[in-house]
């Protein structure tokens, strides 16, 4: 019997597949069998793989998971999220100095993520549209880069005048210098939500959901396995979570007309 | 075999196009030979083509074996074709193939699929191709490849398609043209010989009158057409064939007989050997 | 009967090796991938294809939505259109350089032509859409420079090859005559590999139309863009709105390329 | 027939002229919406400001990236993706070649004569519309039907191949088919073979070298397409080269890319020595 | 033009094969029609393709106008095959092209580029071409698709694509052997007159030896790759071309004479008109 994982893309895969590594070992040990993460290009493949329960476990954004738990008819358990899932919140960056505020982007090439993506789509949609904005009409163009990273990479490369994203990954790029501050900067932080979280099927066994919930918030910064794993994953520890928190960007992507 | 009152066009004419054959009505017995003469685009080869069913004729009616190949269902008219074998004017003849298969998908209708397809591999009927190739006088050929072969040769390997086929009908279009005079003769009589000894009907357009004349019991001389006559070989004369022949021009050019306009000109095939 | 060695069929050792390999290829394929084939043959699998499939229906048929597919179908059009064109011209060019147009033709441009198709080819459209659209910024422009410049590299060795395939007839007869090599081409050749020429150029089409889809991905508008949205966000009905769209121009166009080639023959 | 039927006199003109002037005005016509629709402005690619993006972006390409990790990686993932490919093709295969030939016309007995008949005109038609649908529906919808069945992974990766390449293949091979020269087909089913028998006998030994070399051609798209193996993680070449260019990482593009260019130049090699052999 | 000893072997022929035509010698004065006549494979399409500088002689010399061909830089090589016209067998007509384009692609050695071009869009000389197909009584084709024409008509048009060249010497491969017996004799004569009228030097390969014998002053009688007999047109005798023609196994087959085997045939061409 084999325990199967996947994840959304919304970093490059290969880059996900260096992340998952340690973190598979630990699950592994803690579980007690086999377990195969697969790594794939496409939100969509990865939400219809746990729906129809050809996977086990998945590692979902928030709007992720709203489609899942849609198309799966309630049947999508959200069992653990880092703690900074639960004020979550995506930048806007621009390398074009005369872009200051949401306002100055009408009229402008914008790039989002993916267009699953709760923080490098939904929610800055969702905040672009309350700034009196519709991406649709007043932007020139929308171009979906598909990934958090890609989208610094087309702002660096002039590619787009702006971009939203992942506060956590514009972190990461500016901590690990892959970007050049100078050059590309952020002009706008959205408010806080809830985002990504690791999910299973309802219909797995009481018992195995207990295992992983436990085995997830028994990791600890204290041993060097366990932080290694949260750095992986740029997280400060794990924390339980529930279908409702995620109630919020239900509402936000009807109101985007995007569910 | 009958044709009555058939017009006809050929294959892939343009739309809206005049029919090449007009009101044309002929019969021919089971085991005849007749050859079919007549001007550069009097319809000769169109009329094999009718007669092989290759093309529905625009009016008219055409019966084969008693039957009316276009309104049989599709197996029977399959098995109609079998029975006749049109060896087109140019022989068509895939480039790179080697002689004997060239020669053994003369077979293909009597063959079952598996065989066919072993034949491929190894030709199953050597002796077969090599026998027909040897009417010809070219069984020295017989693995060469058929675009390695010059052009009276490769059109013998057409004819010996025919030889080797089932078919009981055999629809030659000018099967001698490539040939050196003295295979003209020999091929023409082997083919009348061989049609006669196994029963098979024979048509073949020509242009060789003499050898038309010489060998085939039975002439058709078309134009424009049209049968202008239908007749055993002995009774066509020179007045006729020079009427057959005759060209619109010189015909048009003025009260001069058309015969004599014929004979104006330098000599028609003319004797050489004797 | 005799026995005749030479009645085997001839092909070369070459030919014989490169069957053999190809055919280890497939074997060693088929080993090293783990295949699953027992799950597709059940009642369950069925089922649940079905009910994918299902999904699809209704088709989203909002006068709105059906306007702004109307819309991107028109510059996936355009796009995959303007850019089969551009490539049959330059494939056509290069193609000269590429052939050995007769049996006693040097052709000395052959190899660096060929080279030069290969790398054209090499580059998926994906990626010279992600060079392009450096350049020539966001839009169909770069989608269509991207198309063009990969299919110059298929159409290229695909008319090199047709050009090397046809009869040598009447070319030889132009060609002892004198005639230089482009007239050659242009008075014996070119009639007779038209309408192969046509029908890969229209092929060719067909196939950017499906692969616009993809860059419409990367930003390059058209349909891919709405359907890589309307997909990923699992709008069902919508998403078969699209397909509909361009199984129509698909068809369109398989239908545009039979009566070309119908009235060509 | 010519305008003037009487002999003798020079035809003063082409009766073909007016078609033409009419086709190249019309061409010009539909030009024109064309370039306006796709914005093809190709002055701006000379723009010395995209110039100098363009430049930037390809000095990154140089030099590639050799790191020894990253060349096993790349050698393993395009193993896996010419397997992927070749099992996908394989399987293509079979669903192609029945299709091709049923929807090839130069194979119908009825059409020997002119017009199709009716029974056999529509089971062509039909295969047609299946050949358009298994190839316009694009592989990430495939790929999504099959995830539901064999879940993430290899085989759903080359089951989306497989039916969309059995599309493209099957029409191609019948174009292919019905477009060289088929007098010599059209004798042996007039003279009464079947169909398969005139298909071996005639159209095969025309055309093997063409659908060989299209065949392999395919097979050298499959690699290059295997970003839709990416879609359901079955990896490959094509989803690490899309991953790396949307980070715009010049050096590893670049060792991707020469790999292709490898590929395809041994696809060019086996097509050639197919070629070879079959005439 | 001058052979002398030469060997050679067909294009295209496979490797390691024995050559065609054999230690063939022999010279051709400018402005002489002559008629090369031999059984089928004796080689008359090689020599043909040989003369036309198609095929490099495997040994020995050839001469064109004082100059050996394959001697010459590809830029001379040119012009010089811009001074000759060589109609192969099977006329070379693309399919869907139309007779007008067909016959004028003759005229492409005197033509700069751009006309060529030009000529595609719309003919350039509409005026020669017609004049080209009268002579061959195919006027009323001109604008007609080569596809779309009878065997005969086809043939003609190959000969009407010479007639338009600005070539001085014409190689014609049986130039005669799909037309009907009255237009063989007109074209023979049609062609022979033309060529002296213009000086130009004619060398056929014809079946039609009663053909060859009356319009042509020179015979060249091949076989087997080598030259039998060339001789005036009134010395070659009936015994000549019965050795000529002489089948292998006849011959072979006891002390009989040759001439005599051949009469023991049905007759050989025989007169019918006159
Ligand atoms: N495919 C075609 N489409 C239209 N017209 C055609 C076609 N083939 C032949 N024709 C015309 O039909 C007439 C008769 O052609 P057919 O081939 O039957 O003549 P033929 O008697 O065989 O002549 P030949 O002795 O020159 O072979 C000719 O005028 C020719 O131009
Ligand atoms: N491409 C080729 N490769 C090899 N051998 C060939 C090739 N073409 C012709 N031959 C052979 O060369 C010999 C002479 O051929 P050629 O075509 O010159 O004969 P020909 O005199 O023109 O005959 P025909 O009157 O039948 O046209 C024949 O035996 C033939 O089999
Ligand atoms: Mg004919
Ligand atoms: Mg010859």
């Amino acid at each position: 019997q084999v325990f199967r994982v996947t994840a959304i893309p919304d970093e490059s895969p290969t880059e996900l597949a260096r992340k998952a590594a340690p973190l598979m070992r630990y699950l592994e040990a803690q579980l007690g069998m086999k377990v195969e993460f697969t790594p794939v290009t496409d939100y969509a493949a990865a939400v219809e793989a746990l729906v129809n329960k050809k996977v086990d476990l998945a590692w979902f954004g928030g709007f992720t998971f709203v489609q899942a738990n849609a198309r799966s008819g309630g049947k999508m358990l959200p069992l653990v999220q880092r703690e900074e899932d639960s004020k979550f919140r995506s930048v806007f960056i621009t390398s074009d100095p005369a872009i200051k505020s949401l306002a100055d982007l009408k009229g402008k090439d914008v790039s989002f993520g993916s267009q699953s993506s709760t923080s490098g789509h939904l929610m800055p949609r969702s905040f672009v549209l309350q700034a009196g904005l519709n991406p649709d009409k007043d932007f020139r163009r929308v171009a979906y880069s598909g990934a958090h990273d890609a989208t610094i990479a087309a702002v660096a490369a002039g590619k787009v005048q702006a971009g939203a994203l992942n506060i956590s990954v514009w972190e990461k790029f500016v901590a690990d210098k892959k970007v050049d501050t100078e050059r590309v900067r952020v002009f706008y932080t959205t408010p806080s939500y809830y985002d990504y979280n690791w999910t299973v099927h309802a219909d797995m066994p009481a018992a195995q959901r207990e295992k992983i919930t436990k085995a997830f918030l028994s990791l600890s910064r204290d041993d060097a396995a366990g932080k290694e794993i949260l750095d992986l994953q740029r997280a400060t520890r794990f924390i339980p979570t529930q279908p409702d928190n995620y109630k919020g960007i239900e509402a936000a992507a009807h109101s985007a007309g995007l569910l | 075999m009958s044709l009555c009152a058939v017009d006809a066009a050929p294959l892939a004419a343009g739309t809206a196009r005049a029919p090449v054959l007009r009101g044309l009505s002929l019969s021919v017995e089971a085991g005849e030979a007749v050859a079919v003469i007549g001007p550069s685009g009097a319809g000769k080869t169109t009329l094999l083509q009718l007669l092989a069913c290759a093309l529905r004729p625009l009016a008219g009616q055409y019966e084969l074996d008693g039957s009316s190949p276009w309104r049989l269902g599709s197996g029977d008219l399959r098995a109609l074709r079998g029975r006749l074998f049109l060896a087109p004017q140019v022989p068509p003849l895939p480039p790179r193939q080697r002689v004997v298969t060239a020669v053994l998908a003369g077979c293909l209708p009597g063959w079952s699929f598996t065989r066919s397809l072993r034949s491929l591999l190894y030709p199953v009927d050597i002796g077969a191709a090599h026998a027909a190739l040897a009417a010809f006088d070219l069984e020295d050929k017989l693995f060469e490849r058929v675009d390695r072969l010059s052009g009276g040769e490769r059109q013998r390997v057409g004819l010996a398609r025919a030889w080797v086929s089932p078919a009981k009908l055999w629809l030659l279009d000018e099967p001698l043209s490539a040939l050196d005079p003295m295979r003209t003769s020999l091929v023409a009589q082997a083919l009348v010989q061989e049609a006669r000894r196994r029963g098979v009907t024979l048509l073949a357009s020509l242009h060789h009158v003499e050898m038309a004349l010489a060998h085939f019991p039975r002439i058709i001389g078309l134009r424009q057409g049209q049968v202008l006559f239908d007749l055993p070989a002995a009774e066509v004369t020179p007045a006729l064939l020079a009427q057959l022949y005759a060209q619109h021009e010189l015909e048009l050019a003025s009260g001069q007989m058309p015969e004599q306009a014929l004979l104006a000109q330098p000599p028609l095939p003319q004797m050489v050997c004797r | 009967m005799k026995l005749y060695p030479q009645a085997r069929l001839s092909i070369g050792r070459r030919g014989l090796a490169a069957c053999l390999a190809l055919l280890g290829l497939v074997l060693a394929s088929f080993a090293t991938l783990d295949l699953q084939w027992a799950q597709m043959f059940s009642l369950e699998a069925a089922r649940s294809m079905g009910r994918f499939v299902a999904e699809f229906f209704p088709p989203d048929l909002s006068l709105a939505f059906v306007a702004k597919v109307a819309f991107a179908s028109l510059e996936t059009l355009a796009m995959s259109a303007l850019g089969s064109l551009i490539a049959a011209c330059a494939g056509l060019l290069l193609a000269l350089g590429a052939a050995r147009l007769h049996g006693q033709d040097s052709a000395l441009a052959r190899r660096p032509t060929r080279w030069l198709l290969n790398a054209l080819r090499a580059v998926p459209e994906l990626v010279w859409a992600s060079l392009l659209l450096i350049s020539a910024g966001l839009g169909p422009f770069a989608g269509t420079l991207a198309l063009a410049a990969h299919t110059t590299g298929v159409l290229g060795r695909l008319f090199a090859e047709a050009i090397e395939n046809c009869s040598e007839g009447p070319g030889f007869a132009l060609r002892v005559q004198g005639a230089g090599n482009l007239r050659v081409f242009l008075y014996a050749t070119l009639p007779q590999v038209l309408p192969q020429l046509i029908s890969y150029t229209l092929y060719r089409w067909e196939n950017n139309i499906r692969a616009a889809a993809v860059l419409g991905v990367v930003g390059a508008g058209g349909l891919g863009q709405l359907l890589g949205f309307h997909m990923g966000l699992f709008h069902m009905n919508k998403t078969a709105t699209i397909l509909a769209a361009m199984l129509l121009l698909v068809a369109l166009v398989d239908l545009l390329s039979d009566r070309l080639r119908r009235a060509l023959a | 027939m010519s305008g003037s039927s009487s002999a003798g006199a020079v035809p003063s003109r082409d009766p073909a002229w007016l078609g033409r002037v009419f086709w190249l005005g019309a061409a010009v016509a539909l030009l024109w919406p064309l370039a306006v629709l796709t914005e093809f402005r190709p002055w701006i690619l000379l723009e010395p400001q995209s110039l100098a993006v363009t430049a930037r972006f390809l000095a990154d390409f140089f030099p590639p990236k050799l790191e020894l990790e990253f060349l096993r990686m790349v050698a393993l993932e395009a193993w896996r993706t010419v397997a992927m490919a070749t099992a996908g093709i394989s399987l293509a295969l079979l669903g192609a070649v029945p299709l091709g030939l049923l929807a090839t016309r130069s194979l119908s007995v009825s059409a020997l004569s002119g017009r199709m008949a009716q029974g056999p005109a529509a089971l062509r038609l039909g295969t047609r519309w299946l050949l358009v649908l298994l190839r316009s529906v694009p592989e990430l919808v495939w790929a999504l039907i099959f995830v539901r069945v064999v879940g993430l992974g290899v085989t759903a990766g080359v089951l989306a191949i497989a039916l969309s390449y059995a599309g493209m293949l099957g029409k191609v091979y019948a174009e292919i088919l019905e477009s060289g020269d088929t007098e010599s087909t059209r004798t042996l089913l007039r003279n009464g073979a079947g169909r398969m028998q005139a298909f071996f006998y005639a159209l095969l030994p025309q055309n093997a070298a063409e659908l060989s070399s299209y065949t392999v051609y395919r097979w050298e798209c499959a690699i290059r397409s295997s970003v839709v193996l990416g879609f359901v993680g079955a990896g490959g070449l094509g989803q690490q080269i899309d991953a790396s260019m949307k980070m715009f990482n010049g050096a590893e593009v670049a060792t991707m890319l020469l790999v292709f260019v490898f590929l395809v130049a041994l696809a060019d090699t086996i097509s050639a020595a197919l070629r070879g052999a079959l005439r």
